[in-house]
């Protein structure tokens, strides 16, 4: 019972949020709603006792890249790019992305019908406080099954630092020429 | 320009009893035996009558010097109450002062200011006082110039001279040719008329102005 | 009956508990934190030569209330060309990040709102950095240029310093095996002594970072008065502005908190599993007796009758602490109750010093420059961190390979610490190229006549 | 930003110059000083002082008033330092009178005056570490001038706008016990620089923010008119007391310190080290103060010959000059203060260029500008 009022409250929140984020004009309230987007995301994880999902959703999410992202927005003025940026045919195009997400999402319904096993719908639940503590397993698995794809993004990262800082020095070192 | 001045020694010819020490008696230690400090009266006598006989011809080496290299425009070298001070015509005034920073080494331009005489014919009198560090005296430099007359800015020669000349602009309507941002700098920009003209009385002000940024009709 | 009601009756009676504890940090949170201004103004003032806040209440002692009330009827300004919306939003989604990484510390074994989720720790951090969005929206939305250098300036802090402090955590974290809080604290417990002694550099990076992280002199860049007038609460005032300023102690405390969980040992007392040392038991009790005693020594030397009355309340109140401290001891039934008091006695205690710390140093140092700020962050702090990090673990290998515990520590405290030396000379040498070649000189060499 | 549009001068992130209005409301402009700050990102790409905000014409309020009803004004210029600006304008008037002040008061002269340049650095190093962030400095440095403003009070009754000497002499004798009460103060502050010292000198922070932030050569120095301390942390070993003494300063033993950087922190060592040089001369002049008359014969009504004169005295700021017309009367025609403050702000932009926000206020705070001074 309690449960299902959480997910229809954050789920219905996350669901007006990104309206809300899609029609503002202003940047900084889409981020805002965007914002509350992630973190209703985040309650729905809680609600689903994964908290380290949570967690995670929260620090990176909401934490680490919306900062860096409203930061991003004050800097380089993203009003007055947008208006730059629009064109003609712009609705249009959205219109057909719009369309072809949809039909996506419906083949996805359609062929989950279609999968041996229980499907998209799970009629068994697992009671919630039985489920193990997740931050253990998921580090389990990190570091056992899935260590090699684990390590191979922590050195795309690595990458993508150092790529970073060298352009920022080069940057550097042209202004002082 | 002197960086590092040698250590400056007060005055040797201290006054007998340490009267308010003449800061520029420039014979003191220009050269010493020329007569000019010793061979002062005591300031006129009371009774000063309108036609002030306070100040008396200088001659010494330093006027002699600047007379020799500038001949007339150099109108007159005075002594008053100790301190010299040159009268030099407006047209050569970068010349006089280029000469003083490098040749007499004045190299600080201590103030800038001037004096507003209505009744005579060139109504300003432009005072520069100039100081030495290396010989540790001072020097005026008088300027007398018309009304509505440009004068070459000292900005070049002394970058202290910027807001010293803002502020004779702002306060007497004097333009500087050459200074590089003449603007005003106490008044508001806007403000019309220069208050320490004789002819500015000390009750007036500019209510236009006032009415317009303040709201009042005076701001006394 | 009606199944919404039951259920929810149902709700009221699992939660009541966790409910009551939130009402309680919701209501009392902005009290302590308007007496913790108190007491810092006090102290500075003490430390500067005068009396500090003396007018409303004996001893200035209401002054927190006068100022609530004062700030709650204040007029609310907001500026026209200000954006409304996220202008409303920006001071409570400070406040309100503050106020929820509450609910997951722990004062005591059993003080706590979330029932010891297992992610406590983490929990914390993610959830009061929240209030760095408060303070970007806020500087942003006031539209005006001080607030937006203050917004940008908090950004940059915190991203840099919550790293810091994020891998200053990890350290505590290898060494307890654990996020939960309450099993971090058990985890100091069984090994005896508190993991500030095990990982002293961790705890040192900690505190710096966490300074920093909540904007404190000597790192208030983000509100220095008087560079930004108040940076990003510039704009604000009144009702407002006292959000943010309670975001701010609340913020206080709650890095207070996680330094006290992780490092200084939580609930424990001092040498957990020492015995002889279990007087320390009594120690909360004899300490509030203490207080009463020498409140009516002082109540004698009052000038004024109502001062000595007052004196005199507080020895009182300070008895009645006591007492409370002690009964639980002695009457038997009672006995469940005393972890949970001595607990939050020694938790609060922690708690107060660490802040006392923030205190001190805002009194007496000066305020950095943005870059070095900026320099301290990621030429020394980071670097140090991870090198910590992993001297940490190093050691925890070396004690698994069979070493003594302590020297497997002592070894790479001490590597840390080179390297942290290391880093400052890099730092101090780079101070000295940027500023070319050029000579110290100190008063007295160099003044002849 | 949202409202910058107009400028586009590209910076280095591609973003707009930032123009930030620092005052004349401000925390740390010390009066009404308003200074424009065109800004990449933090560092200062360019600046404009605005003054004027306190002018009240105090040159032209002198050509209606004699001679001793003007001096009460000069208090109002540098009002920290009303003691010094009394000095320079009493001495001025003097000379045009040809007229001197007998020995005691000039010896009393010069210890007000030196302990007024220790109230005024005190002042200063409270605002300064203020502006720095340090918080205590500023409540020890006001209970020290507190010290030496009760002084003042006992002397002549009041403490900031002192006016406490007259064309000639003085109006007061010292009251008793004058001189202890100025060798209490002086024996007690040794021990409270060194307070400060403790405090600042050797702090890193301190040091971080001070060294190498607004330097300024000596040649920087001369051509701009910086004078006072800002001339001397560049190098320059001159001070108008050593040069050509005025008061007494003929009588006592004192050293010039001097820096060699020209950035804030040897100002901030220069200024530190003249109030310990400040309060030897104190104690040097309580020692022996002679006996006699303390005004001079200048008579009631003070009618000074006609002619000019100018005299400068070295104020806790640096030059304060007066250049004094008269045409023959009681009133004099022209007054010209030339105010250190004033001149000294000039090298602000120099000293400010290429440095970060933070740095504007430290700068701000080590040209020790009073804005009464600077308007007049």
């Amino acid at each position: 019972m309690l449960d299902s009022v959480l997910f229809y409250f954050f789920g219905g929140v996350a669901v007006l949020s990104a309206v809300l984020m899609v029609t503002r004009r202003n940047a900084m309230h889409s981020a805002v709603f965007l914002i509350t987007t992630l973190m209703a995301t985040a309650g729905i994880f809680l609600q689903l006792r994964a908290e380290f999902l949570f967690i995670a959703q929260i620090i990176l999410y909401v934490g680490g890249i919306m900062v860096l992202f409203i930061f991003v927005i004050m800097l380089v003025r993203l009003d007055v790019a947008l208006h730059h940026v629009r064109f003609r045919m712009q609705k249009m195009v959205a219109v057909l992305v719009a369309l072809a997400l949809g039909f996506e999402v419906l083949a996805i319904l359609y062929a989950a019908r279609r999968l041996p096993g229980q499907g998209l719908f799970i009629s068994e639940i697992t009671p919630p406080d039985k489920l193990p503590p997740n931050s253990e397993e998921l580090a389990k698995s990190l570091f056992s099954a899935y260590l090699l794809p684990f390590e191979i993004a922590s050195v795309l990262l690595l990458v993508a630092m150092v790529g970073a800082v060298v352009m920022a020095k080069s940057k550097k070192g042209a202004e002082e020429q | 320009m002197a960086d590092e001045p040698k250590p400056s020694q007060p005055p040797e010819s201290s006054k007998p009893d340490g009267a308010a020490a003449a800061p520029a008696a420039p014979p003191a230690v220009k050269n010493p035996g020329t007569p000019a400090t010793l061979g002062v009266p005591k300031a006129a006598p009371a009774a000063p009558k309108t036609p002030p006989p306070v100040q008396i011809p200088l001659d010494n080496e330093l006027t002699r010097r600047y007379r020799e290299r500038f001949g007339a425009t150099i109108l007159d070298t005075l002594e008053d109450r100790k301190q010299a001070y040159l009268v030099v015509d407006a047209g050569q005034l970068t010349e006089v002062a280029r000469y003083s920073r490098d040749q007499e080494k004045f190299d600080l331009l201590e103030d800038y200011t001037a004096v507003d005489w209505p009744k005579r014919e060139k109504r300003f009198d432009l005072v520069a006082v100039l100081y030495s560090f290396p010989h540790n005296i001072r020097l005026r430099l008088k300027i007398p110039i018309a009304d509505r007359q440009r004068i070459s800015s000292l900005v070049e020669i002394w970058p202290a001279a910027n807001w010293l000349e803002r502020e004779i602009y702002d306060m007497f309507g004097i333009e500087f040719a050459g200074h590089p941002d003449l603007r005003r700098i106490l008044l508001p920009d806007g403000w019309q008329g220069h208050p320490l003209r004789k002819d500015y009385d000390i009750l007036k002000q500019d209510t236009d102005w006032v009415r317009e940024n303040l709201g009042i009709e005076s701001g006394q | 009956m009606n199944p919404t009601l039951e259920a929810l009756l149902h709700f009221l009676a699992t939660w009541w508990v966790e409910l009551l504890w939130g009402v309680v940090i919701v209501a009392v949170v902005p009290l302590v934190a308007g007496y913790v201004v108190l007491v810092e103004r006090k102290l500075m003032a003490d430390m500067q030569a005068r009396l500090g806040p003396m007018r409303v209440g004996p001893h200035g002692l209401l002054q927190p209330i006068a100022d609530a009330v004062e700030l709650l009827i204040k007029e609310d300004i907001i500026p026209d060309n200000a954006d409304q919306l996220i202008f409303w939003l920006a001071p409570v989604i400070s406040m309100v990040a503050a106020l929820t990484s509450m609910g997951a510390i722990a004062f005591g074994p059993t003080l706590q709102v979330a029932r010891d989720i297992n992610i406590g720790i983490l929990f914390v951090a993610g959830v009061s950095s929240l209030g760095l969005l408060g303070i970007v929206l806020g500087g942003w939305a006031s539209n005006s240029h001080y607030s937006i250098i203050g917004a940008m300036r908090s950004t940059a802090q915190l991203v840099s310093y919550e790293t810091a402090a994020g891998l200053a955590m990890v350290s505590a974290l290898l060494l307890s095996g654990t996020l939960s809080i309450r099993a971090i604290v058990d985890a100091q417990r069984q090994s005896g002594v508190w993991f500030v002694f095990l990982a002293p550099m961790a705890f040192f990076i900690y505190l710096v970072a966490s300074i920093a992280e909540t904007n404190r002199a000597p790192f208030d860049l983000p509100e220095a008065e008087s560079e930004l007038v108040a940076g990003y609460m510039t704009e604000y005032s009144g009702f407002r502005w006292s959000l943010y300023f309670l975001g701010e102690y609340a913020n206080m405390i709650v890095v207070a908190s996680v330094a006290t969980t992780l490092f200084l040992g939580g609930w424990l007392r001092p040498f957990p599993n020492v015995t002889w040392l279990s007087w320390l038991e009594y120690a909360p009790a004899v300490l509030m007796a203490l207080a009463g005693g020498y409140s009516i020594y002082r109540a004698g030397k009052q000038p004024v009758a109502v001062q000595t009355g007052f004196m005199w309340a507080v020895a009182l109140a300070c008895f009645a602490v006591a007492v409370l401290f002690a009964v639980p001891r002695f009457v038997a039934p009672l006995n469940f109750v005393l972890p949970g008091l001595n607990g939050a006695f020694w938790f609060l205690l922690k708690v107060s010093a660490y802040l006392y710390v923030f205190m001190w140093l805002r009194f007496t140092l000066p305020r950095y420059r943005f870059d070095q700020l900026m320099h301290l962050g990621w030429y020394i702090l980071i670097p140090l961190a991870i090198v910590n990090v992993v001297a940490v673990g190093v050691a925890m290998l070396l004690e698994n390979a069979g070493w003594n515990r302590w020297v497997g520590l002592m070894v790479t405290t001490a590597f840390t610490l080179g390297t942290a030396l290391y880093l400052v000379h890099l730092q101090d040498k780079r101070n000295a190229r940027a500023s070319s070649a050029k000579t110290d000189v100190l008063p007295g060499n160099s003044y002849a006549g | 930003m949202r409202e910058e549009g107009t400028n586009q001068n590209a910076t280095l992130l591609g973003a707009d110059e930032l123009v930030l209005n620092m005052g004349p409301q401000h925390p740390s402009t010390h009066g009404v000083l308003r200074v424009k700050l065109k800004l990449d990102g933090e560092r200062v790409r360019g600046t404009e002082c605005v003054i004027g905000y306190l002018h009240r014409g105090v040159e032209k309020i002198a050509e209606h008033r004699t001679y001793q009803q003007f001096a009460p004004y000069v208090d109002r210029m540098d009002y920290v330092a009303a003691v010094s600006n009394g000095l320079g304008y009493c001495e001025a008037v003097e000379k045009l009178l040809n007229a001197e002040a007998p020995p005691r008061a000039r010896v009393i002269r010069t210890i007000l005056t030196e302990l007024q340049r220790i109230a005024s650095h005190l002042v200063w190093l409270g605002t300064h570490a203020l502006d720095i962030g340090a918080l205590t400095p500023l409540f020890y440095c006001f209970r020290e001038r507190e010290e030496i403003l009760k002084i003042f009070e006992r002397y002549c009754g009041a403490r900031l706008t002192t006016h406490a000497f007259r064309i000639g002499g003085l109006q007061y004798e010292a009251y008793d016990g004058f001189e202890k009460d100025v060798e209490r103060f002086c024996k007690d502050f040794e021990r409270r620089i060194q307070e400060y010292m403790d405090l600042l000198t050797g702090n890193s922070i301190w040091i971080g923010r001070t060294r190498n932030v607004g330097v300024l050569s000596a040649a920087d120095c001369i051509a701009l008119g910086a004078s006072g301390p800002i001339l001397r942390a560049s190098g320059v070993k001159w001070d108008l007391r050593k040069a050509q003494p005025y008061a007494a300063y003929d009588q006592y033993q004192f050293e010039i310190p001097v820096g060699t950087n020209g950035d804030t922190y040897d100002r901030y060592l220069v200024r530190m080290e003249e109030m310990r040089q400040s309060r030897l001369i104190c104690l040097q002049a309580i020692e022996r103060i002679p006996d006699g008359p303390i005004m001079g014969k200048v008579g009631k009504v003070l009618k000074p010959p006609a002619g000019e004169v100018y005299h400068s005295i070295e104020a806790p700021k640096g030059i304060l000059g007066y250049y004094l017309v008269s045409d023959g009367t009681t009133q004099p025609y022209r007054v010209r203060v030339r105010p250190p403050s004033f001149v000294n702000l000039q090298a602000f932009d120099k000293m400010v260029r290429g440095h970060l926000v933070a740095d504007v206020v430290a700068i701000i705070g080590t040209l020790d500008i009073v804005l009464g001074e600077v308007d007049r």
